[in-house]
C-alpha cells in the first residue's frame, strides 16, 4: 500500500479498539446507495520506477528548447542554493504558520521577504504573497475600491499595454462586484499611455489608474507623469511592475512627486523557473496607510514572554478566517515556497547583482533587437526605451513563423495577433541575461532563412491547426 | 533564533559566482527612468546565505519532521519521487506561451489528471487552473452566478452557507457579490434541516457545504439537502477540503453536488510549502461545464490543445495570467498515477481508520469528543470546554504544550460553535505507533493541567522563543526591518 | 570573489589587527625565489550560470544511453527520497564525526548501516565503509594475513572468476608486501571454480580463499562446498558478493558448515547511481573474532554522562591516527555519504523489497538470456545457474557490434575479449529490474539486424579506433 | 534523540512505490543457492523512512550549519551549484565501462582537470583514481618504490617522517612494506634539519612532508630539505592536505617534491560527507609519470581515450575497481572552473588572512599559539598546556564546550607533539564576523574555566547528549543492534 505504513496486525488491533468488525464499518453513516459502486475509471497504480520512465519521456517531449518568449514569464538563471534550500523537507512539508512558535523559520523568512520586497518597490509594506502577477493586481484594485469609500460606482482605468492575460483576471475577478473597468488605449506610435487619452477618459468616479512599468510590450511608461496625474485627480496608483527591473528602474514609491500608492506584479523573475506557468507568486506592497486593505498574510516581529523577538502572523482580523464575509480577500492558501525561493535569490544576488541580472538583460534583449532589425522586413515596432523585451513586425504571417522556428525548438516570442489585431503580424521578442551571442546568432539565422523561405506558407499551413497556445 | 539576513550584510558583498558578467554595452534606457539608490538588500556571501536559510528552515515543524494532525488541512506525506520528477529540467525550462507542438508533455499530464479528477469526483468537468480552495471556491460561486444568470434568473443574491464553514466560503460569496446567510448545525453536527428549508426561495444562488463537514462527521441528510437547495432553483457547491475522507467511497456528483474545488495539496498530497502553492481545480455537473475558468486541456486527433475564450464562450473567464499553478498539477497527476485506482480508496479507510482509532483511544483516556454518538471521518473534534473551566487550562494552552512534545498541534478553535475545539486529522500516512503517542502526550498534558497548569498555561517551553505577544504584533506593526509603523 | 566573503572594509581591518600592510605580507615567509611568477594556466573563472551550460552540454553527450552493461556496477532504480535526504547539508558537509556528540545523526545512520549490512552478510559486525569493492577486497585479504600469523610467506586464492579488475586492485595493493597471489583458472564448461583444481593449488602456506557470490560471469559458485573446503584446510575465507543479491542468495555467514569468515563487495547496487563509476563503497563485515583486524571507521553504542544512549567512532586504536604505522589501515576519509544513501536505501525497501528487486534483475536477465539466445549464432555460453547476469558468444567480433551498438545508444555489455581470450568472442550481459520487455525488445531487434548486416567489418572499422574503453 | 529505526519497524510494512512489480516468471535457481530467511532490515513506510533520516540530520554539525573551524581538514564552503550539476542524469546514469564514444562528456571533465591540477601543483603528470588523501598517498609512496626498483635500486627500505606527520603518512609507508622513520621537529616548527641530515643514507627511499606543516607553519628551509632527500637517492613526497595555503602562491613542482596528492574534499570543496567520498588524485614530476596509477584520460585526435595497464606498461597499477570517485572529480573541476585562475590565488590569501587574523585576535586574548614567532598559514596552533595545568581544563573539555557555543571544535591533540592544542582552520569562505563571534565564544569559555571549570569539564551541556563514554563503547562493544559482540 503505498505511502500506508498499516501492517495487517495493526489493522486488527485498531479495529478492535474501534470495535468495529472491518474497514467497511466504518462508513456506516453514509447511506449505501450513494458509496461508488463500480471500480473508479482510473489508471492501476505505477511505481516510482514506472512513473519515472512516464515522466521523464514527457518532459524529454517539452525539453531543449531556445526560449525567446517573455509576455510576463521569464527565464533568468536561478542559482542552485534557491531551490536546494527551498525544497528543504522543513520549508516544503510545513502549512501555514498558524502555530508561530513552530514556524518561526517559515516567518522570520517571510518577514525579510516583506522587507526585501518593500524595499525593492520602495514602499512602506508587503504582504506574504498572492498567487500570481494577475491576480495580485486584481486584489490590488479591490483595495482602492475598499480605501475609496466616497464613490458607489467605481472606475478603474485600465490601460491596454498592460498584460492582456492580467486585464482577463482582472475582469473575472472584479466583474462579480459594481466596478466599472475603463480601457485605455496605447498611443500606437510610442506603445504607451498617452495622458491626453487618460485625460479625456477619467471621471469623478474614477478611483484607480493602473500603470505598468515595463509596459506588456516592454515600453517604458513615463511613469512620473501618469502618477503625478493620479494624484491631482485623487485617483489611487497602482503600478504593476517586473520586480527585477526595479532593481534598475525607478521603483513606484519613487514615481512622481508621491509615488505610487500599491505596487503589484509577478515575483517569477525573482527566482522561480517557467515550469509551464506556474506555481509562481504574485507581490503586492503599499503605502502604510492602505496597510489595513491589505489582504492575504503579513508576518510581524514581536517578542515572547520573554522579551526575545519572535515572528507571527499579524493584522489576521482582515482575513476570511476571522472576518470571513468582511474580509479583505478570501485568499487562504497563498504561494509562501515561491517567496522562500525568491527571498534566497534576492539574497544570494544582493542590490548590485540584482542590478547586473536586469542590466545584462537589457543589453541582450538590445543586441538581439540590433540584429533581428537587420533582417530583411523585421520592423521594430515601438521607438520608445525598452527594458527586454519589444514588439517587431513580421513580412509574414506571425503564426507560421513561430510554427516553424518551433519545429526547430526555438520559440522565437509570443504572437500579438490575436490580442493586439490593429497592429498586424506583431510579435513580443525578450532576451535575459541567460542568452549568449551564440543563441542570438542562431535566431537571427533560423529567422532570416524562414522569412526568406518561398514555400513558407504550403509547409505551414499543414501543421497551422496547432499552432496555437491557450489564448 | 538566527539574526536576520539584513544583519550580517556588508557593503560589497554577494555571491559572486551568481552575477552574470558585465558586458561592454550602453544602457539604452535615458536617466529619468532609472532607479538612483540600491533597495534595502542584503549584501551577503553565498555561503552564509545557504547557512542563514538552512538554519532558519530548521525552525519549523514540518510533514518530513513531525506528526501533524492539523485538522481540514491533510497533511500527509509529500512523496519525494513526486517532487524529484517535477523538478526535470524538461518541465522546469518549459514557458507556458510554449506552441502546442512543443508542449505535450505537459499537457498529456494535464489532461489525464482532468480525467482522474473527473473519476473521483463524478462530476462532467474539470477545470484545473484555480490556485488554491479559495481560488477554486471563487471559480465556483462565479459559475454558480453564471449560470443564473444565462437563465435570466437575476434575483438570487443569498449564498447559505453552514455556521461550521470554513472562512473561505463566506468570504468568497461576499466576494462574488452575494449575501452570506448562515444555516445553524444542530446537536448531532448535521446542517439543522428546518432551519434550511426556512431559509431557501427565490434569492437563493446556492449553498456551499463540504462533507464530511469540518466537524468530522458525515452529512446523512446530504440528499435531503440537496433536494432543498435544488427545488428553491439553487445550486449546491462541495467543498473539496475534506475529500481525503470519501475517495473513492462516495462521491460529490453521485451525492447531488453541481460544482466543488478539490484541494490538491491536502487530497493529493502536494507540498504545503509553509502557506503555498496550493491547487484547486473545479469539477462540475454537465449544467455548468460551459461556465468552467479557462484554459482547459482538450485532446484532439491525438494532440493536445488548449480551450479558451474562443473555444469557451459562456466561461467565467480567467483566472491567473498563464493556467494555475501548473507544476501543483504535474505533482498531483503523479501522485494520482502512484496510488492508482485501488491506491485512491485506501485514503479514505486508512484515513478514517486512524481518526476513528485515535477517537477511540482518547474517549477512553477522558476527552471530550465535540460529537460523542457519531463516527469520525478523518477527522474529529474535541472539546476542552470542561478542562477550562476546571483548570484554567484552554485549546490554546494545550495546543502550545503539544509543541514541546514535539507533535505540531491539531486545528484550535475551528469551527468556530465548538467552544475550546481542537480539531484532530491524523491522515492516513501515520502509523500506529505515532497515534499511540499522541495519546500519550495528551494523556500527559491533560495530567500536567490537573497537576501543574502553569508549565501547560505558558507553554511551549522547549523551542526557540517562548509563547510570542500577538497583541503586541498588531498594535505595534512592526512587518518591514527598521521601518516600524505607527499604529494606525 | 566567489565564495569569499570578505569585502573591502573587512579586509582593511584584518590586516590591521594582524599588523600586516598588505596581502602579500602574509606570505612572508615563503622565499620569493619560490613564489609563482607567472598566472597559472588555467581558464578564466565562469559564472554558475556559464559553468550550468557547459555541463549540462557535456552531460547530455553521455545521456540517453539503454544500458545492459554490468561488470561491477549495475542500474538500479533509485528512490528519489534517498538522495533527497542524503543531499541534505547537515549529512553532505559535514566532516568524520570526530565530535560525536556533535555528530549523533551521521553516528547513528551508520550504527544502522552496520546492523543491516552485517545482517545482509549474516555476520557479526561491519566497519563503516571501505573506498570500493575492489579495495575492499584487498583489505580483507590484508585481514586474513594479520589474522593468520603463523605463515611467513603468505598465499592467497584468487579465483580468475572474480572481477579481472578486483584481481588487479589486489595485486596493486598487496603487491607491496609478502604476498603471493594463486590465480585459480574457471572450469570452461560450468564458468565456476572447480573443487579439484582448488585442491592442486593449495599449500601449507594457504592463507586465504577468495570466493565470488555471483562471481564475474554472473554465474553461482558452490559456495558450500568451497567454504567447507576452506574450513577443513584452515583457511580463510574470504566472501566478494553482490550485497543485493544477497537478499535473495544465501548470505556468507551461512555458506557450508561454518560460515565464510569475512565478506565484502561493492555497495553500489544498494542505492548508488553509475555516476561513471563512483563514488561507490565497499563494504566489510567479519566473524567478531576479526574484529579486531577490521580496518575502517567502526561506530560503536555508548552512553552519556547521564546514561543516555549516544554512538561514538570506536576502536580507534587500530586505525592510522593512533597507531600510525602499525595501524589496519591507512585509510582514513571514507564513503559514509554513499553509506548515507544505502541506508535509506535499505530502509526504503526492507527485506521484502530487496529481495523482490532481487528477483525482478534476475527474471528480466533469464527473459533476456532467452531471447538473445534465439538469435542466430549467439551462444550461451555457461549452462549453470545465474543471478542476472551471464556470458554469451557472438559470430561477429564483440568489439566491432559494441561499437555499432553504441552509435545507437544502446550499450549491449562488456567484451570479455582482453581479459579472457581464451573464450573468443564473449559479451557479458546483463538486466536489472529497471529493464523493461521493450528495452528487450529492442536490443534484441538491434542485435539481430547488426548480427545479420553483412558489412559489419566494413562500417565498424572506421571507428575501431574509439571503440575501447579503459582496460 | 530518535529511536532506532529498527525499532519502528512492524512485520510487512515498507515503501510500496519503491518495490518492483511482481512478474509471473520462475526463478531459475536451485534451492540450495537461495537465502531462507530474511535479513533483519527495518520494514518501515516511506514517510517513516524521511522523517527518521531527517530528524536524524539534523542532529550533526554541517558546514552548512555551522563555523567548522576543524584543522587540517579545509572546511570550506561546498558550493551548491557544483553538487546540483553533478547530479544531471546524464552523469548519474552514465555507466564506468560505456564505451569511450559515449563517454566524452565526463572524460572531457577528468582530462581538463588533470591539466588544472598539473597547472597548480608544477607537476608534470596527474593520476585522478586515488580515491582518497591516503589511497593517493599510497599511489605516491608505491610510485616511489617502484621508481627506485626500476632503477635496480632495491636497498631503499625507509621512508622518513616528520614527528608531525598525519597519521596516514607512516600507515602508508608501512602499507608499502617500508620501514617509517621519524624527524624530529625544531622548536620553530621546522624539520630539524640535522636530525634529517643524520637520518638519511642509502637506506632512505624517500621523505613524506606537508608544506605548511601540520603545525600551521611554512616550512622555510624547503629547498635544503629536498637537496638532502635528493642527495641521498630518496625522493620527496607532498602530503597536499594543506594544499589550501599555497594555491597559486607556491607550487610543490617548484619547492623541489617528486610527488604528492591533492584532497580533492579539502582544496577543491568537494562535500566531505560526513566521512567521505573524498578524491586524492597524484601528480607527480617527470621521472615517475610512467609510474602513475591507471586509467588516465589522454587527448587523442579531438577525441578522449582512456590510458590503462597496456600503454602504461610501468604503471603501479589500478587502485579502484573503475576510475576512482568520478562524481567528486566532476566537482573539484567545476569548482576549478568556478575559481577560474584569480580564484584558485584568493583561496590561499584569503584562508591565510583568516587564520592570522584569528591568531592575532587570540594571542590578543591571552591565548597561547605554538610557535609565537611564526606567521600561520591557513591554520595555527594553540596550546592549552598553561590553562590545563591552572584550571584542569583540557583541549577536550575546552573543545566540547565550543560546541555549546554552536561552533565545531578544532582538531584537537594533534599533531601529537604539542601537548593540549587545537588546530584552528577558519578557510577562506569565513567571513569576518564568524571569526570574531568564535574568539568571543573563546575567550568566553576561557573564563568559564577559571571561574566555573565544571562548566567546561562536562561539557557539552545543549547538544542531543552529553559527553559520550568512549571506554565502555571500546570495552562492551556494541556494533551492531541486538547483537551485542562479548569483549574480546
Ligand atoms: C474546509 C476548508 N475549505 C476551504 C479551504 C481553503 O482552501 P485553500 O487554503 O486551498 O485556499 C480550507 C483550507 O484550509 C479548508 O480547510
Ligand atoms: C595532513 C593530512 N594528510 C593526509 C590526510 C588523509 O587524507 P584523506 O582523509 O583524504 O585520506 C589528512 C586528512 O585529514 C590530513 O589532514
Amino acid at each position: 500500500m503505498p505511502f500506508i505504513p498499516h501492517s495487517a496486525q495493526d489493522i486488527q488491533e485498531m479495529l478492535a479498539t474501534i470495535e468495529a468488525a472491518n474497514m467497511e464499518q466504518l462508513f456506516d453513516e453514509i447511506p449505501a446507495h450513494l458509496r461508488v459502486k463500480n471500480v473508479l475509471a482510473i489508471p492501476e497504480s505505477l511505481t516510482e520506477m514506472e512513473l519515472g520512465r512516464l515522466m521523464r519521456a514527457r518532459a524529454q517531449q517539452d525539453n531543449n528548447l531556445l526560449c525567446f518568449i517573455g509576455a510576463g514569464a521569464y527565464e533568468h538563471h536561478i542559482p542552485a542554493a534557491v531551490w536546494e534550500v527551498a525544497s528543504r523537507g522543513e520549508f516544503m512539508t510545513a502549512y501555514t504558520p498558524y502555530q508561530a512558535e513552530a514556524s518561526q523559520g517559515t516567518l522570520q523568512l517571510l518577514y525579510e521577504y516583506q522587507t526585501m520586497m518593500a524595499s525593492l518597490m520602495a514602499l512602506d509594506v508587503s504582504n506574504a504573497s498572492m498567487y500570481d502577477g494577475a491576480t495580485a493586481l486584481a486584489e490590488a484594485v479591490l483595495m482602492a475600491v475598499r480605501a475609496n469609500r466616497k464613490n458607489k460606482l467605481h472606475r478603474i482605468l485600465l490601460p491596454r499595454s498592460v498584460h492582456p492575460f492580467y486585464r482577463q483576471v482582472v475582469k473575472t475577478i472584479i466583474g462579480q462586484q459594481n466596478i466599472q473597468i475603463d480601457d485605455i488605449p496605447f498611443d500606437i506610435n510610442t506603445g504607451r499611455i498617452s495622458l491626453a487619452v487618460l485625460k479625456e477618459v477619467a471621471a469623478e468616479t474614477t478611483t484607480a489608474l493602473v500603470i505598468p512599468q515595463p509596459n506588456f510590450f516592454g515600453v517604458l511608461e513615463e511613469v512620473d507623469a501618469l502618477t503625478d496625474w493620479a494624484y491631482t485627480k485623487n485617483v489611487i496608483s497602482i503600478a504593476v511592475v517586473n520586480p527585477l527591473a526595479m532593481a534598475l528602474l525607478k521603483p513606484p514609491g519613487q514615481w512622481g512627486k508621491t509615488g505610487a500608492d500599491i505596487a503589484c506584479g509577478e515575483g517569477q523573475p525573482l527566482g522561480v523557473p517557467l515550469a509551464s506557468g506556474g506555481p509562481y507568486y504574485g507581490f503586492l506592497c503599499c503605502k502604510k496607510e492602505f496597510v489595513r486593505q491589505l489582504p492575504g498574510r503579513i508576518v510581524g516581529r514581536t517578542v515572547d514572554q520573554e522579551g526575545k523577538q519572535g515572528f507571527v502572523l499579524t493584522l489576521q482580523a482582515r482575513e476570511q478566517h476571522i472576518r470571513r464575509a468582511k474580509a479583505t480577500s478570501n485568499i487562504c492558501t497563498n504561494q509562501g515556497l515561491l517567496v522562500t525561493a525568491s527571498t534566497i535569490y534576492m539574497s544570494l544576488l544582493g542590490p548590485k547583482g540584482l542590478r547586473q541580472v536586469a542590466i545584462t538583460s537589457h543589453q541582450n534583449a538590445e543586441l538581439l533587437k540590433e540584429k533581428l532589425s537587420t533582417i530583411e522586413g523585421v520592423e521594430v515596432v515601438f521607438q520608445s526605451p525598452r527594458f527586454h523585451e519589444w514588439v517587431i513586425r513580421l513580412p509574414k504571417p506571425v503564426a507560421l513563423v513561430l510554427r516553424q522556428l518551433a519545429e526547430r525548438k526555438m520559440q522565437g516570442g509570443f504572437n500579438l495577433n490575436s490580442m493586439y489585431p490593429e497592429l498586424g503580424e506583431c510579435l513580443l521578442v525578450c532576451a535575459t541575461e541567460t542568452k549568449t551571442e551564440e543563441d542570438i546568432r542562431k535566431f537571427v539565422t533560423l529567422l532570416t532563412s524562414i522569412l526568406s523561405s518561398t514555400n513558407l506558407l504550403d509547409k505551414a499551413e499543414q501543421g497551422g491547426a496547432h499552432a496555437k497556445t491557450y489564448l | 533564533m538566527p539574526k536576520l539576513i539584513f544583519e550580517l550584510s556588508r557593503h560589497g558583498r554577494c555571491a559572486r559566482a551568481q552575477v552574470p558578467r558585465h558586458i561592454p554595452r550602453a544602457i539604452n534606457i535615458p536617466k529619468h527612468f532609472l532607479r538612483q539608490e540600491e533597495p534595502f538588500l542584503p549584501e551577503v556571501a553565498e555561503l552564509q546565505v545557504v547557512r542563514h536559510f538552512t538554519r532558519l528552515s530548521r525552525n519549523n515543524f514540518s510533514i518530513d519532521t513531525q506528526f501533524y494532525p492539523l485538522g481540514s488541512c491533510s497533511m500527509k506525506y509529500n512523496p519525494r519521487g513526486v517532487h524529484h520528477l517535477a523538478m526535470l529540467e524538461g518541465f522546469l525550462n518549459h514557458h507556458p506561451l510554449s506552441l502546442d507542438i512543443n508542449s505535450q508533455g505537459y499537457m498529456a499530464c494535464a489532461y489525464e489528471l482532468q480525467e482522474i479528477l473527473k473519476a473521483v469526483t463524478g462530476m462532467s468537468g474539470v477545470s484545473l487552473t484555480p490556485m488554491a480552495g479559495a481560488q477554486g471556491e471563487f471559480a465556483g460561486v462565479a459559475m454558480i452566478r453564471a449560470y443564473h444568470f444565462a437563465r435570466h434568473d437575476l434575483e438570487r443574491k443569498e449564498i447559505l452557507v453552514p455556521d461550521a464553514a470554513h472562512g473561505t466560503n463566506p468570504a468568497t460569496a461576499a466576494q462574488c457579490g452575494f449575501i452570506v446567510r448562515e444555516i445553524p448545525t444542530d446537536t448531532e453536527g448535521n446542517v439543522d434541516i428546518e432551519s434550511l428549508r426556512a431559509a431557501v426561495g427565490p434569492q437563493t444562488a446556492g449553498m456551499m457545504l463540504t462533507n464530511p463537514s469540518t466537524l468530522g462527521v458525515f452529512e446523512q441528510k446530504i440528499q435531503d439537502i440537496a433536494a432543498i437547495v435544488h427545488q428553491a432553483g439553487g445550486l449546491l457547491y462541495y467543498d473539496g477540503a475534506n475529500l481525503n475522507a470519501i475517495l473513492g467511497k462516495v462521491r460529490p456528483g453521485d451525492m447531488g453536488f453541481d460544482v466543488m474545488h478539490i484541494n490538491l495539496h491536502k487530497t493529493f498530497a502536494t507540498p504545503h510549502g509553509g502557506g503555498g502553492p496550493g491547487g484547486g481545480p473545479v469539477a462540475v455537473s454537465d449544467r455548468l461545464v460551459p461556465f468552467l475558468p479557462t484554459p482547459i486541456v482538450v485532446q484532439r486527433s491525438g494532440l493536445y490543445a488548449w480551450h479558451s475564450e474562443k473555444e469557451c464562450p459562456q466561461t467565467i473567464g480567467r483566472l491567473s495570467a498563464f493556467m494555475g499553478n501548473a507544476g501543483i498539477i504535474l505533482r498531483a497527476y503523479m501522485y494520482a498515477r502512484l496510488l492508482g485506482k485501488e491506491g485512491m480508496e485506501r485514503v479514505a479507510e486508512f484515513a478514517t481508520l486512524n481518526a476513528n482509532y485515535l477517537l477511540a483511544k482518547l474517549k477512553a483516556a477522558g476527552f471530550t469528543p465535540a460529537y460523542v454518538n457519531r463516527r469520525a471521518s478523518h477527522e474529529f473534534i474535541i472539546t476542552l470546554k470542561t478542562e477550562a473551566k476546571e483548570w484554567h487550562v484552554t485549546a490554546l494552552d494545550v495546543a502550545k504544550r503539544l509543541l514541546d512534545y514535539d507533535i505540531h498541534a491539531p486545528t484550535m478553535y475551528f469551527p468556530l460553535l465548538v467552544p475550546e475545539c481542537l480539531l484532530i486529522e491524523p491522515t492516513e500516512t501515520e502509523s500506529k505507533e505515532m497515534l499511540d503517542i499522541f495519546v500519550e502526550a495528551l494523556i500527559q498534558i491533560l495530567h500536567e493541567a490537573k497537576t501543574q497548569p502553569d508549565l501547560v498555561r505558558t507553554a511551549p517551553h522547549t523551542l526557540s522563543v517562548r509563547r510570542l505577544d500577538e497583541v503586541k504584533a498588531a498594535r505595534e506593526l512592526d512587518v518591514v526591518y527598521k521601518q516600524i509603523i505607527d499604529p494606525l
